[in-house]
């Protein structure tokens, strides 16, 4: 019973195993991840175990939830990484013969994992930044950052703050760090002014503390970039319960349903689509196939992972921007 | 089983039913015996005092009789009904007060609420009732009452913490307490242990009173000129058994204290009547 | 002067002459900071709330914005979910248990009441209903663990905090409940009254009244005192012949109702049904008892106290954070000032004469 | 201040200094007297009772003088040096050992270690000096052997938890453990209380051979037949204050007691032998 | 047969004839279950290692992987951590204390001697040197507060917590140090041995050792002994001569003496130094503790059942991840598992007779 070599002997008959480990499992995001890896697996006769961290950012269950894989005889991860700290044990993974893909977050270095596949979330960022910059119209841009940590350093994180401040034209300079731009200054067409980079942990009761923090600092604020969608909830219901969510542009990424309908009731502006269905079931396939004798795909030019796309949905359309309207997002919505 | 107490049976030397009995009570704790089949009865209006020496299991017997502990075996009657008390709050409903050894007060709350415990006083009328409002006033003025009676005069203030009280004053609060409340009879495990003097008389005076109101009595004690002063009869404890029943008319002190202390048997010292 | 305050020792009314030593102890002098702690512990509450109003003054000097109404409703809301919380935890706490699993209910019963309004049109008074009920029956559960296994309540509610949040998550699949979707009662929590420039939600309307009623309770009825008693000595409450179980039961019940009536707070706190509405509720929520002063071994405390302390540690968050302070060191001043503020608190308690 | 008791200097009636003295001792409890201006002296190779009502202020005196508490006001001399007490551990170091009311035992910890808590046995050799090592088998030993001189003996498990003890045992535990360490006096509030007749006059042998020892005692109790036999010299508090020193020469236990409870003062009743 | 086993009661050899009611009490007849119960009573840690080796044999059942010699140094190197904190956690909470600090303490140790040796160049020798002070200044601080002022350890840990992660954070600068940039010896715990297939850190190996030292420290040195008295009743510790603020400043320092020794582990089983490695450490090493049988109110336990608390918690998440449950499923399957593995305990603990 002892010595059980490789990545065979796996508990489940002759079924490729595969570990899907998410930053968490409630974020509709990340459950929605969780039902397309389902159900991929269950078309490609693979079978998928899930984990998923207490929070975003918890590497420990992260960590633990790889080893188990590793354990358990699967020949492959899908994971969403909630930080370096989980690098070398993506690494001993691979070391045992399993296969990792990342999903949704690309790790950093790249390569730690075997490919990303992923939202350009820099060109997310960048292209709510354009729109944002397109409704201004050269007003002053009073601008609340609600980013996901300022106690770790995440690529979603920095990639989509500063693909935002970018769209919008404003000089972010060390495009790793968030924070570390001039508080005021001029973006294309206005002045602006940063009041705060404040985290949320990407969720909604982070999103609304931080946005409260932000409006007692200056409750002016006229232009709020979330980094996703629950966080975007929580910035909402503060400047409700303030008395100021009239006239702010609130600018997100995700484009669920429950997001892709706030942009129809107004209460986002324009949100980033991303489509993280497309990723698992990329990802499942990628490790069937492998399983099989078959190479993984190649990370699309220029990018160093696997680009599954991103659009932008609004009913408020900027010239030379391409969006669609929240009827199309709808379609294409998930959760 | 009764081999012990021959001379008990299920009806008094004066023809009337025990108020409380017990038959073949057993309790072992691993491999320490607490009781080691016990059986002894009280008789309507006496003071029955249950001595011994220190571990012979007296405050293991009247545990296991008011429910305080369940008894590994043997059986507990109140009026010769069988009853079976699993916590102490049957036998309190039953009309059964005890001061234990350890006194169960709560440090924490003062005096008036301990002495009310359980049986809070709530305020008259739909406060009370409804909204079951307690009675602040109304039990600090009946506790300041009852710990004057007692001869407790230090204490002035009802609202005093329990834990701030000294030994006897804290004695003081858990026998005014069982006093004021026992409709059936009283369970006195060593009331007067950290009394003084006048305190003591005091508590003895209260036992005579309680007797002569009709309310039975059960009184541990390690004094023996107070237990003799008190008591109509006397239930020796010795080594987890019942050594023998004596009363103060047919037996000195001293032989109680030898009976006690296994110095001699009750076969050995039949006293000078026999009971 | 001298004759309109009578009670202070030392003062130049003609007092008759000290005859005993202790008489003469009284009257020995005393540094002004003793006489400071002296008044202040004659009530008890006043320490927190001078740590209150200091800190008021503190943080609107540091900034003008700390003082205006806006600021403070804002803290009110800011607080309300932790200290509607904190209700229960105290009479749990009182008891000497403690409940881990505060958060995790209080979800449940949010989003079962949201989902099931949202999904199955349950109208608003029958789903508020719903999470009343939920929250009530979790707490029960936690309560019948701790009488009838006799387990430890840390334990006990370990697990169920556990089973809860699975729950939660499992039932809504993680999806959020947006207030769109939900009847108007279940937001109602949500709504704004304008007290004269104070903005406050109804939901803090409804955390003062817990704090009221359950303050009165406590105090007030047997079942309180009963409480008290169980928690200072569970076996002397066993011996005197208080049933230590049914209050038990009684009181992990009664705070699971509290869980669920906050369940709908928060629904309008948040402005919508998240499950990760309460992440951090179990420390805070226990944060807020212990500040306010009731003893984690049960028996000592008053719920006045849980509210200030809530309190304090809202003024301290919102204040550090509006005189610019970063975050980091917002984090760290808060972890000295909590310290700092008990000990003030302690060091009042502490005198004796 | 010395007012109350003008025969007591600070040489004894036979000349010799006192071990243990003090003067003037105040201690308050927010509205509450504890000691209200206290002397008291304690003469070499003397049993030196203390007799008071409930809350006359005994264990307050005695904590006062052992460390356990801090006095508002007053001094406190070892041997005419003025002592310092903040802690009991103070006390204990210089040879005073103490039997407080409430008995200070660890209740989850067994017999044999609280009889050498804050003095443990170690191991002989590198093992006690270096790691430190307790002697376990020493200790229960030596406890067994105490606890059967003070005629314990239902005891036999040293292992067992004191919470486990009757009430009796446990105060013998307590007892035992001062006789076992005290280099300089003892002192004990109400050591009997809940001692059984046969353990009670163990204890009072013990006071003797540890008087006659050479250390001297001091013993509170409210049993009066106990104290007027062992006692040299009996000081009576009185609602905070010292309402006199007798010794049982000089007056009777009936004497005693109107003087403790106020009926008479010692002005009144200057005994049949001025001390 | 009947002569090798002449202790079980009700035995067929001729024993004699009871001659007291107690005796033939203790001679009656009892239910399997009761026999059971017996048994495990007499001695109190086999019920927690049966409830190990039941759950030993049912997830090797469900996943033959789980049986394994590489699945079961797997465990040990999950629980290491865990295990590790929670020997200081247990000193803590037998003084009728808490620490919700630790894992503030093991990430500042950490992070503190992680960045010297990378960004200065500190030789790994006092590299791991300055950890452990870093750990046992921390922990003194706490004991210092406690003592001094007389706070709540809760209070006093809860305020250093948040001191302690600002601290570890505003000097990391929330960046992660990688193994490569630190000499050889801070990395060592992570280093592989390999026992006959058991391959186990040496990490692993420094937690045994913790155990066994400071298992022998409790039970047989007077240090250990005046740590129960302490935690079992201060106020009659105080009132024996025991000095109180010593013993318990001594335990809080050298509580953050085992986390700083941790904080080594800890860079060994990560493979770096991150600010969030031991996030949860606080509810998990108090879950130890807890589950092992020691008392939150003090004076009783033992150190061994902390380490079977931490086995049996890795146990239940290991082995259910390998049987492939899904995630929400075991999270909810563990609080149940909790629940019951102490119900259990507690059973055999309560048997009398
Ligand atoms: N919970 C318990 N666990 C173990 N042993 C116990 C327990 N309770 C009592 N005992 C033992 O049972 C015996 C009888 O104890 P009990 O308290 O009834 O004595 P007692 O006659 O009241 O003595 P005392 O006069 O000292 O109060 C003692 O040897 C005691 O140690
Ligand atoms: N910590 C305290 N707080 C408030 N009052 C106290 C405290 N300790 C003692 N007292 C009060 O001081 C007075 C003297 O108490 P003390 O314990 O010295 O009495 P005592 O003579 O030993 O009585 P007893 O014979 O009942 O033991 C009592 O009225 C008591 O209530
Ligand atoms: O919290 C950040 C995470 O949230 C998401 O935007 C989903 O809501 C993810 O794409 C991202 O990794
Ligand atoms: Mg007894
Ligand atoms: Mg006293």
């Amino acid at each position: 019973a002892c010595g059980s070599g490789g990545g065979s002997g796996s508990g489940g008959g002759d079924d490729v195993g595969v570990t899907l480990i998410t930053k968490n499992s409630s974020n509709p995001f990340f459950v929605t991840m969780q039902e397309g890896a389902k159900k991929a697996g269950e078309a490609d006769g693979v079978k998928i175990t899930t984990a998923a961290g207490k929070e975003d950012g918890d590497e420990q269950t992260q960590i633990a939830a790889i080893e188990d894989a590793i354990a358990r005889g699967d020949q492959g991860i899908l994971i969403t990484p909630n930080g370096p700290g989980v690098n070398p044990a993506i690494e001993k993974a691979r070391d045992q013969g399993l296969y990792v893909i990342a999903l949704d977050t690309p790790p950093d270095p790249a390569d730690t994992v075997d490919v990303t596949f992923a939202t350009d979330n820099f060109k997310a960022g960048e292209l709510i930044g354009e729109w944002t910059k397109s409704q201004l119209e050269g007003e002053k841009a009073t601008i609340a950052m609600l980013d996901l940590f300022n106690d770790k350093i995440i690529s979603v994180d920095y990639d989509r703050d500063q693909g935002f401040l970018t769209g919008m034209g404003i000089d972010t300079k060390d495009e790793k760090k968030n924070g570390d731009e001039d508080p005021t200054g001029s973006y294309d067409g206005g002045d602006y002014e940063i009041v705060c980079n404040e985290p949320t942990t990407g969720a909604e009761d982070g999103g609304r503390t931080a946005m409260e923090n932000c409006l007692t600092k200056n409750p002016d604020i006229n232009v709020v970039y979330t980094i996703n969608e629950p966080a975007a909830v929580g910035a909402y219901g503060a400047l409700q319960q303030a008395g100021s969510e009239d006239g702010v542009l609130i600018v997100s990424i995700d484009g669920g349903c429950d997001g892709v309908k706030s942009v129809k009731d107004g209460v986002i502006g324009a949100t980033s689509q991303q489509y993280p269905v497309q990723m698992a079931e990329l990802g499942v396939k990628a490790i069937k196939k492998i399983a099989d004798g078959g190479k993984a795909p190649e990370p699309t030019e220029g990018l160093d992972f696997y680009d599954t796309g991103v659009q932008l949905v609004t009913d408020n359309p900027a010239e030379g921007l391409d969006s669609i309207d929240t009827t199309k997002g709808t379609e294409l919505c998930w959760g | 089983m009764t081999a012990t107490t021959p001379e008990t049976g299920t009806t008094s030397h004066d023809g009337r039913a025990p108020v409380l009995s017990a038959r073949g009570l057993v309790k072992t704790f691993g491999r320490v015996v607490g009781l080691d089949g016990v059986d002894f009865d009280l008789y309507p209006g006496e003071v029955l005092a249950i001595i011994g020496d220190n571990g012979a299991g007296k405050s293991t017997l009247i545990k296991a009789a008011t429910g305080a502990i369940v008894p590994d075996a043997g059986e507990v009657r109140l009026d010769g009904e069988l009853v079976n008390f699993k916590r102490p709050q049957d036998a309190r409903e039953a009309g059964i007060e005890t001061v234990y050894q350890t006194l169960a007060v709560a440090p924490a709350l003062d005096i008036a609420a301990n002495m009310f415990l359980g049986r809070e006083m709530r305020r008259s009328g739909p406060l009370g009732s409804v909204f079951r409002m307690l009675d602040h006033k109304g039990m600090r003025e009946s506790a300041g009452k009852s710990m004057a009676d007692l001869g407790i005069g230090t204490l002035q203030n009802m609202a005093q913490p329990v834990e701030t009280l000294s030994g006897g004053q804290r004695q003081a609060v858990a026998v005014a307490r069982a006093a004021a409340f026992a409709t059936k009879l009283i369970v006195l495990d060593e009331p007067t242990a950290a009394l003084g003097v006048k305190e003591t008389n005091q508590v003895l005076q209260m036992i005579e009173r309680v007797r002569d109101s009709g309310l039975p009595v059960i009184l541990i004690s390690h004094n023996m000129p107070n237990v003799f002063e008190v008591a109509d009869r006397i239930h020796i404890q010795r080594l987890g058994r019942c050594a023998g029943i004596i009363t103060p008319k047919t037996h000195t002190p001293s032989e109680a204290v030898a009976i006690m202390t296994g110095a001699t048997t009750l076969e050995d010292t039949p006293g000078s009547v026999r009971g | 002067m001298s004759t309109t305050s009578p009670a202070t020792p030392g003062a130049e009314t003609p007092a008759p002459p000290a005859n005993t030593a202790a008489e003469q102890f009284a009257k020995r002098r005393r540094s002004p900071a003793q006489r400071v702690q002296h008044v202040l512990h004659a009530y008890p509450a006043i320490s927190p709330l001078l740590v209150l109003v200091v800190s008021f003054l503190v943080f609107t000097y540091l900034n003008p914005n700390f003082g205006t109404l806006r600021t403070q409703s804002l803290i009110l809301q800011q607080v309300a979910v932790v200290a509607a919380l904190a209700v229960g935890q105290t009479l749990i706490i009182l008891t000497a248990g403690i409940d881990l699993s505060v958060g995790a209910i209080a979800i449940l019963a949010m989003l079962f009441s949201a989902k099931l309004s949202a999904d199955s049109g349950l109208p608003g008074p029958l789903a508020v209903l719903v999470g009343i009920a939920v929250g009530t029956a979790a707490g029960a559960i936690n309560g019948l663990l701790v009488t009838r296994l006799r387990l430890p309540p840390f334990i006990v509610t370990l697990g169920t905090l556990s089973v809860f949040t699975a729950m939660a998550l499992l039932y809504s699949g993680g999806q959020s409940v947006q207030a769109g979707a939900m009847p108007d009662l279940m937001v109602w929590t949500g709504e704004i009254v304008n007290l004269g420039g104070l903005r406050i939600t109804t939901g803090v309307f409804m955390v003062v009244l817990l704090y009221v009623v359950i303050g009165f309770v406590l105090k007030q009825t047997t079942w309180g005192r009963h409480l008290y008693a169980v928690g200072n000595d569970a076996e002397s409450a066993r011996l005197v012949g208080i049933s230590v179980n049914r209050v038990l039961l009684s009181v992990y019940t009664i705070a699971g109702l509290i869980y669920g009536i906050t369940a709908w707070i928060l629904i309008g706190r948040a402005g919508a049904a998240s499950p990760n509405a309460a992440a951090d509720a179990n420390l805070e929520s226990i944060t807020a008892v212990v500040i306010g002063g009731t003893s984690l071994f049960g028996g000592r405390g008053a719920l006045l106290g849980t509210l200030l302390g809530a309190l304090i540690v809202g003024y301290f968050r919102t204040g550090l954070s509006l005189a610019g302070v970063d975050d980091q060191w917002r984090v760290l001043s808060i972890g000295l000032l909590v310290i700092i503020a008990v000990s003030i608190d302690q060091w009042i308690r502490k005198v004796r004469a």
